[in-house]
Formats: C-alpha cells, structure tokens, sequence
C-alpha cells in the first residue's frame, strides 16, 4: 500500500532489474529445499553418481514411504510416524497454552498497568536472551521434584514456560495499539475485567494472534534440544525421531531417505507459513512491529 | 495513554499475571542465579557445589577456544545481524514496489524461517562443500576457475555459518520491515514526491529513518537469534574445521555436556549473559523511559 | 521388570543390533524400553542422559565407555554389578584393559558389548594396481604409496571434516610412528615429557604430511563419505575404524576382492580398541533391578556377542568366541584382538574416549585438530598446545 | 435523573495538576456544556465524573449519593466517546445491547431496545453490519444508539460531533436536542463548537487550564463573559478588544473617546487600564464620515453567504464587524463604524475580570 | 503562476467511476475551492492535478504544458495534505527545508527561506522539534510553511484546516487569505467548511458523485445555486425547501399561495411540481397575524450568541429562520414569516435543476 503509487507498471530498465533481482534472491532462498526435494526422491546409486542438483532421473516415493513408516530409529523401525503425532500432541497444547497466557499478560500489561508492570515486563524480555542450554539441568531436577520428568507434560509445561516472554511481548505490542476508549466504553456498559477480555479484546486480536500462533508453532515444533531433553521414552517429538534417523555415526547413511524424513518433519511448518504467510505479514502490520 | 484505574478489584489484573510472572521470574532468574552459582563451583560432569571462587573463570579466559567463540561471535553476530538486516531490509523495499508476485515471494523468502537447521543443515552443507555444491556445480557448467571454498577453510568458514544463518533470518526481517513499510502513512510517501523527491530519495530520506523503531525491535529480535545460534553451527559445521567455527553457545553446550566440565560451562554462559544483559538493559531502559 | 536402554545406535546395523539385544530381554519377560538418543557421537545422548541423573529418573543402562565410566561412577549414581560377574565369568572372559575400565574401585560398574578395532588402512586394489602401488605397511611405504596414487590422479587418503576423524588419524601416525610405549605413554599416561619429546615431533610431522594427501575438500565431508570415495575408486585409501566396513559391504564389495582391510602403517602387531559398554544405574524399582542383571548377562552372552557384532561390523568383546560366522576382517581383528591382549599391545583409542578423561580428551583433540587445519603451525607449536591441553582436568 | 455536583475537584499526574479544583453543579435534567480549549482538562474532568479515574481530592454527587469512588459499572452512566469506541468486533445491534447483556437484561427486552433506539436514530438498516461497514455518520448514530438505548442516570458526551461534516452536524445537534428535551436525562457535553454549546446547554462552564473560568447559561457567558478569557473564546470572529486609558470616568485609547453610559462608569472602579471589548455583531459600518462614529477603511470582506465579515483599519487597530447580507462598500474604501454604548464589554486590562 | 485547465478528466479503480468526466478552468492566481460530500472525490482529484495518480482518461494543463503523465517531483507544485503528512524523522525545520533541499537549492537560501516561513506562521520556537512533539494546531502550521516555503506554480490545499478547533480556524484561514492576496499563486483548496469556501474562493466547484455540479463564484454558489443538490449543501442552516404545485404561472403548497415575481412565473417552463427554496436567514419572523405572511407556531428556538435559529411549524411544514440577535418570541407562541418573493429560490422537482 505504502509503495508511491506514479511508479510506472510499464517495463521499465528499473523494472527489469527489480524482478531479476528478487528471481536471484528467490533462486537463493530456493535451493536447499530443491536439494532436500529432489534428493528424497533419488535412489541411493543416483546419489553416489550425480550431481547435487540434478533433477532425480526416475523420481521415486520410496524414500517418503519409508522415512514415513518403516525407517529404523533405534529398536523400533515404524518411522517418523510415531514421532510425528508425539509432536502434534505437544505442540497443540504447549501452543495454545503459552498464547493464552501471552494474551492475559499483554491484556494487563496494555490495559490494567498497575505500579510497577512496566519493570516486571522489562524483566521478562530479558528472558528472551537466555540461552537455551543454560535450562537444561535445573529444569531437569525441578521437573524430578514435581513428578513430571520425561514425561509430555514435563516438556509442555517447559515450552509454556519458554515462550511467556516472546507472546506476552507481542500481545502487549498489539493491545498498546488497542484504543483504550474500547475498554472505557466496555466498563461504562458494565463489563468487567474478564468480560472485557472474553467479549472485546480478545475477538480482536486475530491478526496477533495469528502471528504468535505461527511462531509458538514454528519454534516448539522445531524445538530439539528440549525435545530430547525432556521427553519420555514414548513421548520423542519429530525432531528427535528426524536427528536419530539422520545422524548415526557409524552406519551406512542413506541420503533419500534422510532428505525425505526431513521434509516430513518440515511440512506442518512448511505448510502453516504457505498458507498463514499473508495473515503473518498482516499482523505484523497490525502491531505487532511496533517496538 | 491513561489506562483505566478505577476497578473495584485492584488486584485482580495482579493476581492474573502473577502465575506466570512468579514462574517466568523463577525460571529466568532463578535459573540464572544457579547458573551463576555452578560458575563458582567445582561442577564437572553433573552439578555439586563445591565452591572455588573464580576458578573456572581463569580457566575459561586462557582458554584458547574460548576466545575463538568470542571472536567468532563478534564476526558471525556482525555479519548476521548487519547482513541479514540489509538483505531483509533490501527485500522488504523491492517487495514493496507492487509486485504482482508478491504472496509467492514473500512465502518464498519466509520459509527458511519455517525450517530448523535440523532439518535443512545437510543440504547447506553439501551446497557450501566445494566438491558437491556450489563449486563443483559452476565447475561442470565450465566455470573452472570459480572457487568457493569457505566451509573448508578454518578462516573462512565462520563466513559460511553468516551466510546459512542470514538465509534463514533474511525473510523474517523482511516481514518485519515490510510491515513497517506498509504501515508508513501513505501521504508521506506522497508529500515526498511532491516535494520532489526521487524514489530512492524518498526510501532513503524518509522511508527508512522512519522505520527507526521497527529497526531497533528487528534488532532485538536478531541479535537475540545471533546469540542463542546453536543448530545452526552445530548442522553445518560441527563448530570446525577443528574448533574454527565455534560460538560461545556451542563452546557452553560441549563444556557442560560432552566434556563434563559443568563449571567451565556455566562459566561461559554467565559471561554471555552479561555481555547480553550490558547491550540489552540500556536498550529496554531507554524504549520502556520513552513509552512514559 | 522395566528395562530403559539409552543408546545411540539409531540406524542401520547399529539399530538391527539393538534389536537383537531386546529380543533377548523380552524373551526373559522384560519390557524395553527405547531411549536412542543419536548425533554427534554421543553428544546429545550424553546431555540427556545428565538431565535424566540430575532428575532423579536414571534410565537401566546408557552407553558409556572409557574413562567416562569412572567419571560417572565417581558420582555414585552406578551400580555394582559383581555379583552378575562372578557368575558369569567375567574376569576371565575379557581381558584385563578392558575389564578394567569396566570397573571402579574393582566393582564392575559397566557391561562391555564389542570392540572396534580403529587402527585399519582401507584400500582399494583397483586403485592401487593402476597406480602401480601396494599397500603400505608402515609410514614410509605410505607415503610412496601416496605420491604413485598422487601420480595416477587418485586422491590418495580420502578423508573427512570432523575432529573425530582428524584425530583418529592422528592415533594411527603416534602408534605407527611412535610404537606402542610411546602411545601408552604419551596418549594414555598423557605423560608431559613424552608428548614433548622428538618422537611426538616426528608424529606431528608425519600426521601433517598425511594431510597433504587429502584432497581440499576433506572439511566438511562426513566419514561415510569420504569411504565412498575409496569404493568408487577415487581415493586409493583410507584410515578409519572397522565401522568403515558396513559401507563396503551396502556397496556390495567383498572384502580381500574388492576392498583391502590391512592395519594402518606400522601398526600390525599392535590394535586401538574402542569398546562399546553399557553402564548399568542404580535402580530404585526391585523388578527392574533383576531385568537389569538380566540385560547384563545378556549383553556378556557368547549368543548376543555374536549375534550383535556380526550386525555391527565389530568384534565380540569376550575371549574366545568362535569366529566362523565373521568376515576376513573381522576374523584378522579378533586374532589381533586375542594376541596384542597378551602381548600387551592393546591399547585404548584415544580419538574415541577409551584413553583419557573426556575433558582432557576434548582438549587435545581441539589441539590436533587445529593443527591439522592451520597450515602455518609448526609441529613444535602443536606439541606446546597438547602438552598444555594435557593438563585440563 | 439526578441532579450531579462536582465539588472541588482535583487531578494531579504526578508533579502536573491537571485539575485545579472544579466545582459545579446542575440540577436534574439539566444539560451542561463544557468548552476550552484543547487539554484543559475536559475529558479528564468526564473520566472522572464515568469512573474511569480517581480524582485526586474532591467528590462528585450524583444525586444523593456519593459516587468519587463507586466502580463505573455500577454507576449507572451512559457516554459516548469522542472516537465513538464502537466494539469492531459485533455489529451494530450486538454493540447497542451489550450494556443491556453486561447487566442482564433479558433478551426479549434487549431486542425491544434495540428496536427502538434503532427507529429513533433510523439506523434500523445497518444492525447486522460491523462498524468498519460504516460511515463516519452512521458510527456516530451507533455511539450515540449505545448510550440511549439504556436508561441512566446521567449522559456524558465528549465532543461527540466533532467528526461530522458541517450538513452531518446540524442534523445530529437536532436530534441530541430532541432526544434530551424528551427524556430530560441531565447531561455532560464536551465540545468544541461554539453554535452546538449555545443552543444545546442549559448551563455552560468554561474551562482553561483545569479551572473553570465561568459557569452559567449561555446567554450569561456569551452577552456577560466574565473575563477576557471567556470574551476571546466565544464568538466567531472573536470579540474585538481595545486596550483603553481610564480618564476619571471616562475611556479613551489612541487618544479617541470610546462611549460609556453611566452604568459603565460606574463599574470602572480603581482599574487603571481597560479593555473594551465590542462584539463583530455590534459594530454598524457606513459610508465614512457618520457623526459620533468612528472613521476607518474598510481592508478586507470575507462574505460567507448570509452575512459578510469586514474588517475595518481604524486608528484603534483593525476592527471586525459582522454584516448580514453583503457589503456596498468596496475594499480601500473610507468607511465609519459606529456602535452601542450598552454593547461594550468592560474587563480590568491587569486581572481581566469583567467590570461590566 | 500559471492558469489550470481540467478537461474532462475521469478514473475509475476497476469497474468503480470516482471521476466522472471533470471540466473546471480556472485563470492564473485564482483561488479555487472544492467542496462535496465525503467520497465525491475531492482528494482523488487532488491527487491528479499533484500527479500522485494518472487519470483514467482526460488531461491536466498547468498554463501551457500538458502535465497529465509528468511525474510529480516535475510538476513544481506545492501541496498540503490533510493528515499533515510531516515526515516524522525530521525536525520542523528539516520538513520546511526538505522541498528546496531535493531542489538543490544552496544552504543559505533554504535558512533563509525557513527562517521566512517560521516568522511568518510564528513556529519559530518549534523549529527544533520532530512533528511528534507538535500539538495538532502546531502540526498545521508546519505542513502549511512546508508548502509555503517554495515559491510552486500551484498551491494545493486538502482540507487543511479541518482539524483545527474554531478560534485557530479563524486565525489560519486569515493567514492562508493573506499569503495568496499578496503571492496571487494559483491554488486549489479542498474543504468541509462553508465560511472557508465563501471566504477565500474566487472560483467554487461543488461536486457530487465525482461530477462537478456548479461551478462560479462564491456569490454565484450561494445566491445562485444550479442544484438542489448545491442548495442544500451550502449554507447552515441549510435552505428550507418546500415542494409546490404548479398552477399556470402561480405555485401553491398544500393550498398556500407562494409568492413569485415576473421573471420567476416566466422561468417556471414546463416544470410541472418546483421546488420552492428559501434561505433562513431572507424569513422574517414577526408578531402573529401580519399581513401577507405565512402563519406559523414557534416550535424550537437556538440562540447562537450573535444570532438565533427559530424553527416554525407552518402549514408548509418546518421552516428555519435565522434572525439576528435575540428573539422575543417564545416557543409556543403563534408567529408570522414573511419573504420576499426576489429571495426565493426554485427549482424542477424533476431534473432537480434551477428556474430561477
Ligand atoms: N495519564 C496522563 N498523564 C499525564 N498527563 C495527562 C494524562 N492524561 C491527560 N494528561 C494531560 O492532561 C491535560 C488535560 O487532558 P484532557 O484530555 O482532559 O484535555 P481536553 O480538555 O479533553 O482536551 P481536548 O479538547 O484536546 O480533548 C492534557 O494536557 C494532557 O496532556
Ligand atoms: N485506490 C482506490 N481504490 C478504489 N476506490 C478508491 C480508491 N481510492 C479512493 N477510492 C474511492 O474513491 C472515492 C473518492 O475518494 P476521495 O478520497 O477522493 O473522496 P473525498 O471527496 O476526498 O472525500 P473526503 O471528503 O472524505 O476526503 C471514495 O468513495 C473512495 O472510497
Ligand atoms: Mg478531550
Ligand atoms: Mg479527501
């Protein structure tokens, strides 16, 4: 919207150059997913003799049905399926939990500030910072105390905890932008604090929504460290399952069937950004940007 | 700017944070303080507490490999961030030039944001080897004297982990500034034109300084990413050739856990953190001072 | 009882093994359970498996070797496992390096499941013959070797990015030029004035030739890679453990025909093991300490010992075992295996965490590491770094 | 209905004062204006008196009851803000019954509400859209729909026309005038617009920097203003003022006589400096040379249709008169302007109080 | 200064037509003013003659050059937008200076210009800070010294003075009134207001829909309006209208004869039912029971300070009248209008068009 609107849509030389230039970096961004692609539909021999980015000669599903449900990960040989719905049964309520409380926390922090929010809120952005590793072993013996170790609900409850500080960033980004007259009127018809939050915030919080939804989404599912450090023995996340087809250290590696596990565990994330991409942008637009 | 004060529940608001600030604040700080407790200790494969001052911070400071993280950090960090704001920023504005394609680029630049290196680190590494990737590819297509040999070249290497890393993270600070971009109020752009201004002048003059705060939260956003980089070094270069390609986070993570020197470890990050909290406290001062 | 196994045996063979070892408990009445953890040699296996202590929630065993057992002993979270020994025999059944790194404070603490030998040449004949060269048997002919292979436009070392992989090299040069005191000594004892004598020079030295016969684009490269470049004939050789074995044979190469597995230069009459174990924790659950011990006397079983090796390319850990099943390379590595335990030449892999503490391991192999990768360090600057990176407790 | 006192009533943020002690009153049924200039503390005053802040010291009455520090929810009082606060998540109808929903109203009653308030403001077309769907008018009726479709006890409206084109604002000025002349709900008003203050309040305050500078009718506070201030601020064009020099009881500036009749004089009192003040209505402009008038050319005309301003150079400065229909004289013409004694405002030139 | 030809210029977005085929021309250094309801494309417009959009069809003169395709930074124009449009990472004087500096004008001309415009809008004192710092009236006055620090060829104007609360209203449009007597440069100005547009136009087009409805002189507008449309939207209160019957060359409303003078019977045509129009402010309310006047019951009275509305229900339905001063009469009371028959206005119920 913001682009000036005289720039001629005829062909111009700047024009020419602008398209070639976005191609170029479109062809960069491109190429390890081709890779990735066109490997996991080679066979092994193809591998070995060709070229990285020749197309496959006979392109085959083997490698997907096999990474998919017969490929060995340790003892069990039912491939990335188990590991799959692990994932799918974590990410949803570690996902919608921490974006919960995001919500809330933005509600107060935007809306009701009381003394001393502020600080409390800078505090927690400096969360963000902490390295990831830093967790791992207090985590660890806190979750031996209350029962949870390796177990889903351990690791549930350390992804919630992990991402606070990134959605409670973003919803109080956005609900600044929320007029306070709103919640004024709300109170003057007689609402209270969760009937305002229930009735008129949070149904207008869709575009923010969408954009942590996708992030909590993308880093939890990609999330491997506390994936494997956390989880059970029947509760591994994909990532788990892709590191333990992928990376063996001693054994025969075969490439297709690697490239294909990886995309199986790339597509849910693959697919949210295809489809929610725009809605991404747009809620950034939204508010979310605003420092 | 007032938010509404008069509620007959005054606590309430508190009481509904409280959960998860009392847990954030237990888990961040509290974590922190333990950490920086195991820093003083004698810890080496699993945490004890025998206390032995700064010991393990002696240690970690003549160690040679740490201070190739710490060189390494300042390289990739600068590089990443720097890079990967220009080539977002660069993206954002040609994007922004009413393209037709639009929804298909932007997917397309977005979606290594999708991705973990988990997932994409083998491809990178084969592309960035010059006897399977780019190299060999421009070789067979007669380009025999094109050589692109970072990824094996302890000095260079460091440079191909920036590359990977601002192909990931481009896209995202595409976004950002494209939301940015697009939130600009239209009659700007339009004074700026008639007051005669070309449209590079217009992005140059107007556009991007106006952007100044989307640039200081993508910052925030980036830099964080800088320093928390981990699967990133860890899938396409182990930290090698040898240790050349080795971050403060990686160097943490082999100290603590492959080598069983947990003190060392927390050591090394308690560093990181103040290095972190030395960039970033006066940032949230300065933004949290302003909003007041 | 409940037996949880952490390893890192994720695929492949490696993975067919680890079934086998389940079936044999689940025909004892014991659940497994599967914890693989794979990736970086252990790494991540070995975080796990910290966070798992730390929790109070240690699994039945975990793959650990080396002098890493005593360091988890030390913490006292392993348990005894003598009496499943005694019964079983176990003294007599290993030999004395290997059963002692078994043990801490003369307890067994750790089941042994195989040995790898690391100290092999590959070679590939095809290549050699068109190069008019044979297989070296010490660092001399090596090098001939090398420069005919250089000559007929075959890399002649082929070779990988990772440190493990430079320093597994590395061994190999110290035993065969060094020779098996001055291994013990100096990658064992970690002994300062033999790691800073003229032998460690001459090693260094030789180590760096070796580098000059990789091709350029070694960094990066993973091991099974660099194998393939043997197969297919484009590098003439490589150093590499016995594991190397498993991607000649998916090839569909026979041994002795279409590859050489001889032992690196200079190293005939002696062998680098690298032995895979299980440490066993203590247990709180009375039923999965019995399915513990049973996992033990399963693992030291003469049935799984073979069965296991024969998926894994490896050699029973245990003495005397009948080797029939096994390939010719197997069968010259368990003959070694059997002499050099008498002779006293076995020695502990430094380059796969048999020889020293993990923390000092870690940091002379950053040091040889980097001195394979810096081309302007001098072998004397080499030696100061190691010597000092010896010290790291 | 009830009637509402604000009594001494004052708001501090911190170091800044923002009200420094109000105190009204107005009766049941009554409409009060409040006007100033931006940031005098008008919509704060509001907030206070809807609950969405605390006044700092002071109390507001409505009716017997003391509300300063009753929750807003249960004061039982309807407001429509300036920015109309339209929820953008319900349509039309859904935002005019959630107060009715919020106080649990059935819902049988809650459509008959919506029904009404609907006919009477005609939006009865639009009850299924969202509030983006609307124009800029029709979310103003929806805001003002919010507010009547309840009962309360007190109307408050901050600037609530301000976004209206001119066409757009008279009607709506109609309706709010018809609308509280049935239901005599006391009311709050907040604007900006001098014709909308005249002829919708029954009482009208002045405010300026969080202080009311006069409270009283509207015919009090436009023929009487009590300081300059208030003279300044109301009327358009603005009250033409004339520093003037006090001679005994008389009034002269640049050495001409300005007109006192004795009332006037008498007020003079001690004040050594005057400012006379002639409204642009009052002042009749002639071909030059009228007697007892004062001489001038005409330098400017800005006819706005039913009248013409003329603004006039005259040896007391440039002077404003307001002329129905057009004007014969040209500009550059030599012209006289003549007025009323009576139609003088007198304020003491140092405290600018009004002497009379 | 140059002359600006419209001719016949149209767009459309899509299948939408905002323009629908615009012909205005007005002389070098007149002041043309735009009025309109919200969305007849006043900005679009605008936005042609600035070049920040091409026409569908039609084309732009600015004095003898074709500017229809010129890009804008070409066209040497000056505009002020209705949102300001300040860049926010300037300060005030970067955002004066900016225009001249993109010009290539030297350092010390673009002080000097800055330092001239500063003076002349009195933001002196301001120009160190960034827009955000500005209050709204503040705000204005920058984006006007924006424009007025160039010397352009056409000044554009989009409502740039609708922001503003009256007093400063007043004191601006003065300034704008000022600045073009003594620059003549040619200028478009786009605005709600009725006194802007009757004050400071030479030239008035009244648009509807995206066609221009009448295009004159303010006089011509007001007095002399095309439309009923022009009618009504000109002028607050807006023009009573009532509709009649014709009979031969009399019209009569619900049986009341209405008087009409000799060129009004010979204008009627063969216009079957007129609109009978009169101004408010051309009733004159008097005693009850005058001869030859309208009888009435006064229904509402609306004092405005200098004047007062009076509504009165007639037999010809509500009537406004807009009488000087006070009223004496009170609400309730019988009443009289009276007119002349010269004030009527008329108009073909059918075509909406004047008779006369
Ligand atoms: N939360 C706050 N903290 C500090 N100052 C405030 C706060 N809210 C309002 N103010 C200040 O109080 C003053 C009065 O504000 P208020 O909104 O009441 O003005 P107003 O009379 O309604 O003006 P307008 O006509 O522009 O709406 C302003 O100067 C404003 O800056
Ligand atoms: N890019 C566009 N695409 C489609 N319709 C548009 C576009 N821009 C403007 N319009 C429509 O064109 C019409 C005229 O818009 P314009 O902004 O010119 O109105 P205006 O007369 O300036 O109104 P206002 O007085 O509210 O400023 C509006 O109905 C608007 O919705
Ligand atoms: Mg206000
Ligand atoms: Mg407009």
């Amino acid at each position: 919207m913001s682009a000036p609107s005289t720039l001629s849509p005829r062909l111009s030389l700047g024009r020419i150059l602008l398209f070639v230039s976005l191609g170029l970096f479109a062809l960069f961004f491109l190429t390890p997913l081709y890779v990735m692609l066109a490997t996991s539909f080679k066979t092994m021999d193809e591998i070995r003799e060709g070229t990285l980015l020749s197309l496959p000669a006979s392109p085959s599903f083997a490698a997907w049905a096999t990474a998919w449900s017969s490929a060995c990960t340790g003892t069990d040989c039912g491939g990335l399926k188990p590991f799959f719905m692990n994932s799918v049964m974590m990410v949803i309520p570690a996902v919608l939990t921490s974006t919960l409380i995001g919500a809330l926390n933005g509600y107060v922090l935007s809306k009701w500030k009381f003394k001393g929010s502020e600080f409390m809120f800078a505090l927690l952005l400096f969360g963000v910072f902490m390295p990831m590793q830093v967790v791992l072993l207090p985590m660890s013996q806190v979750l031996g105390w209350l029962g949870i170790a390796s177990s889903v609900w351990g690791l549930i409850l350390v992804h919630v905890i992990a991402g606070i500080p990134s959605t409670t960033l973003f919803f109080r980004n956005y609900y600044v932008g929320l007029p306070d007259e709103l919640i004024k009127a709300a109170m003057l018809d007689g609402a209270n604090f969760w009937q305002i939050f229930w009735r008129i915030v949070l149904p207008l919080s869709t575009p923010i929504l969408v954009v942590t939804l996708i992030w909590q989404f993308t880093n939890i599912w990609n999330d491997f460290l506390y994936g494997v450090v956390f989880s059970g023995a029947d509760s591994k996340p994909i990532t788990v399952g892709l590191n333990n087809l992928a990376n063996t250290s001693s054994s025969v590696k075969e490439y297709n069937v690697d490239m294909a596990a990886a995309m199986i565990a790339a597509l849910p994330t693959l697919f949210v950004y295809i489809v929610a991409g725009k809605y991404f942008v747009r809620g950034l637009t939204a508010g979310a940007v605003k420092g | 700017m007032s938010a509404p004060s008069a509620l007959r529940t005054p606590w309430l608001p508190k009481l509904v944070v409280a959960p998860s600030f009392v847990v954030s604040f237990l888990f961040i700080y509290g974590l922190m303080a333990w950490n920086g407790y195991l820093s003083v200790s004698a810890s080496r494969l699993l945490p004890n507490y025998e206390f032995v001052g700064l010991e393990q911070y002696e240690i970690l400071f003549e160690n040679e490999r740490w201070w190739v993280a710490l060189r390494n950090l300042a390289v990739f960090g600068g590089l990443f961030i720097g890079g990967g704001m220009a080539v977002g920023l660069l993206l954002a504005i040609l994007l922004d030039q009413k393209i037709r394609a639009e929804g298909v680029l932007r997917t397309i630049y977005l979606y290594p944001m999708a991705l973990s290196f988990i997932v994409t680190g083998t491809a990178w590494k084969w592309m960035l080897n010059p006897g399977l990737g780019l190299e060999h590819l421009m070789h067979q297509w007669g380009f025999t004297e094109f050589e692109f040999g970072w990824l094996v070249d302890p000095d260079m290497a460091i440079y191909c982990v920036a590359i990977a890393g601002i192909w990931q993270s481009a896209g995202f600070v595409m976004a950002l500034f494209l939301a940015g971009l697009r939130g600009i109020d239209d009659s700007i752009i339009k004074a700026a034109q008639v007051d005669g201004a070309s449209l590079p002048k217009i992005y140059w003059r107007i556009l991007i300084p106006t952007l100044r705060p989307v640039f200081f939260s993508t910052l925030m956003v980036v830099s964080h990413l800088a320093i928390k980089s981990f699967d990133l070094v860890m899938a396409l270069t182990a930290g090698g050739p040898g240790y050349a390609t080795d971050l403060p986070a990686t160097f943490m993570y082999t100290m603590a856990f492959s080598r069983g020197q947990i003190g060392l470890g927390a050591a090394s990050a308690t560093v990181m953190l103040a290095t972190v909290a030395a960039i970033v406290v006066p940032y949230l001062y300065s933004e949290l001072r302003v909003k007041k | 009882g409940e037996v949880e196994v952490l390893h890192w045996w994720t695929a492949g063979g490696e993975a067919k093994a680890a079934a086998a070892l389940k079936a044999t408990l689940q025909a004892k009445g014991h659940t497994w359970k599967d914890f693989a953890v794979a990736g970086g040699g252990g790494d991540s296996a070995m975080t796990v498996l910290k966070s798992r202590v730390v929790s109070g929630n240690a699994p039945a065993a975990a793959q650990i070797k080396g002098p890493s057992l005593q360091e988890w002993a030390r913490e006292g979270v392993l348990a005894n496992m003598d009496d499943v020994a005694k019964a079983e025999k176990w003294d007599e059944s290993l030999p004395k390096v290997v059963s002692d790194i078994m043990k801490y404070k003369g307890n067994y603490i750790a089941a042994p499941v195989n040995v790898h030998r690391v100290n092999w040449l590959w070679a590939n004949p095809e290549a050699f013959k068109k190069a008019g060269a044979k297989v070296p048997t010490n660092w001399d002919e090596f090098f001939v070797a090398a420069e005919a292979l250089k000559k007929a436009g075959i890399t002649p070392v082929a070779h990988g990015g990772q440190n493990w992989q430079d320093f597994t090299t590395f061994e190999a040069v110290a035993l065969g030029v060094g020779g098996v005191e001055f291994y013990k000594k100096a990658l064992v004892q970690l002994d300062p004035a033999t790691l800073n004598s003229p032998t460690m020079e001459n090693v260094l030295s030789t180590f760096k030739k070796v580098k000059s016969y990789t091709d350029k684009n070694a960094p990066g490269r993973d091991w099974n890679l660099a194998t393939a470049m043997v197969i297919k004939g484009e590098a003439g050789m490589q150093i590499m453990g016995d594991w190397a074995k498993g991607e000649f044979i998916a090839a569909g190469k026979a041994p002795g025909k279409d590859f050489v597995c001889a032992p690196a230069p200079g190293t005939a009459k002696s062998f680098t093991f690298n032995v895979d174990s299980f440490a066993l924790f203590k247990l709180k659950n009375d039923a999965n300490v019995k399915a513990q011990k049973d996992l033990a006397t399963a693992i030291m079983s003469p049935e799984f010992q073979e069965l296991f090796n024969l998926n894994k390319g490896s050699i029973p850990v245990r003495l005397g075992m009948k080797m029939d099943k096994f390939d010719d390379c197997a069968k010259t590595s368990s003959a070694d295996f059997v002499a050099t335990a008498k002779t006293g030449a076995l020695v502990p892999s430094i380059a796969h965490g048999m020889a020293v503490p993990s923390a000092a391991e870690g940091a002379i192999k950053d040091a040889v590491s980097q001195f394979w990768n810096t081309d302007k360090m001098t072998p004397k600057d080499a030696m100061a770094k190691i010597v000092a990176a010896a010290k790291t407790k | 209905m009830s009637a509402l006192t604000i009594q001494d009533v004052r708001k501090s943020y911190g170091a800044v004062d923002i009200l420094k002690g109000i105190n009204i009153h107005i009766e049941a049924g009554e409409f009060l204006i409040l006007v100033g200039p931006s940031g005098c503390g008008k919509s704060t005053l509001l907030s206070m008196i809807a609950g969405l802040d605390v006044p700092t010291s002071g109390a507001i009455r409505l009716g017997e009851r003391d509300i300063t520090h009753l929750p807003s929810k249960d004061r039982d009082i309807a407001m429509v803000f300036q920015s109309y606060a339209l929820y953008p998540n319900m349509n039309v109808a859904q935002n005019i019954a959630f107060a009715l929903e919020m106080r649990k109203v059935p819902k049988a009653q809650r459509e008959a509400a919506v029904q009404r308030v609907s006919d009477m403001l005609q939006i009865g077309h639009l009850l299924d859209r969202k509030p983006g769907q609307l124009s800029g008018g029709q979310r103003q009726r929806v805001a003002m729909g919010r507010a009547l479709a309840r009962d309360p006890k007190l109307f408050l409206f901050d600037e609530p026309l301000s976004n209206l084109d001119a066409k757009l604002r008279v009607e709506m000025r109609a309706e709010i005038k018809r609308l509280h002349q049935r239901t005599q709900t006391t009311t709050v008003y907040v604007t900006h617009d001098q014709v909308e203050a005249m002829t919708l309040g029954d009482r009208i305050a002045v405010m300026k920097d969080g202080q009311v500078q006069q409270f009283g009718t509207p015919d009090d506070i436009y023929s009487r203003p009590a300081t300059r201030f208030v003279a300044e601020f109301i009327g358009s064009p603005a009250m033409n003022l004339v520093t003037a020099q006090r001679q005994a009881q008389a009034l002269s500036a640049h050495g001409l006589p300005l007109p006192l009749h004795g009332a006037q004089q008498a007020a003079l009192g001690s004040a050594a400096e005057v400012l006379y003040g002639i409204r642009p209505e009052h002042l009749q402009l002639s071909a030059a040379g009228a007697a007892g008038s004062l001489p001038g050319t005409l330098s400017m005309l800005e006819p706005t249709g039913p009248e013409t301003y003329a603004l006039v150079d005259t040896p007391l400065g440039t002077l404003t008169a307001r002329v129905p229909g057009t004007v014969a004289h040209k500009v550059g013409e030599a012209v006289s302007l003549a007025w009323a004694a009576e139609a003088a405002h007198l304020f003491d030139a140092k405290t600018e109080q009004r002497l009379a």
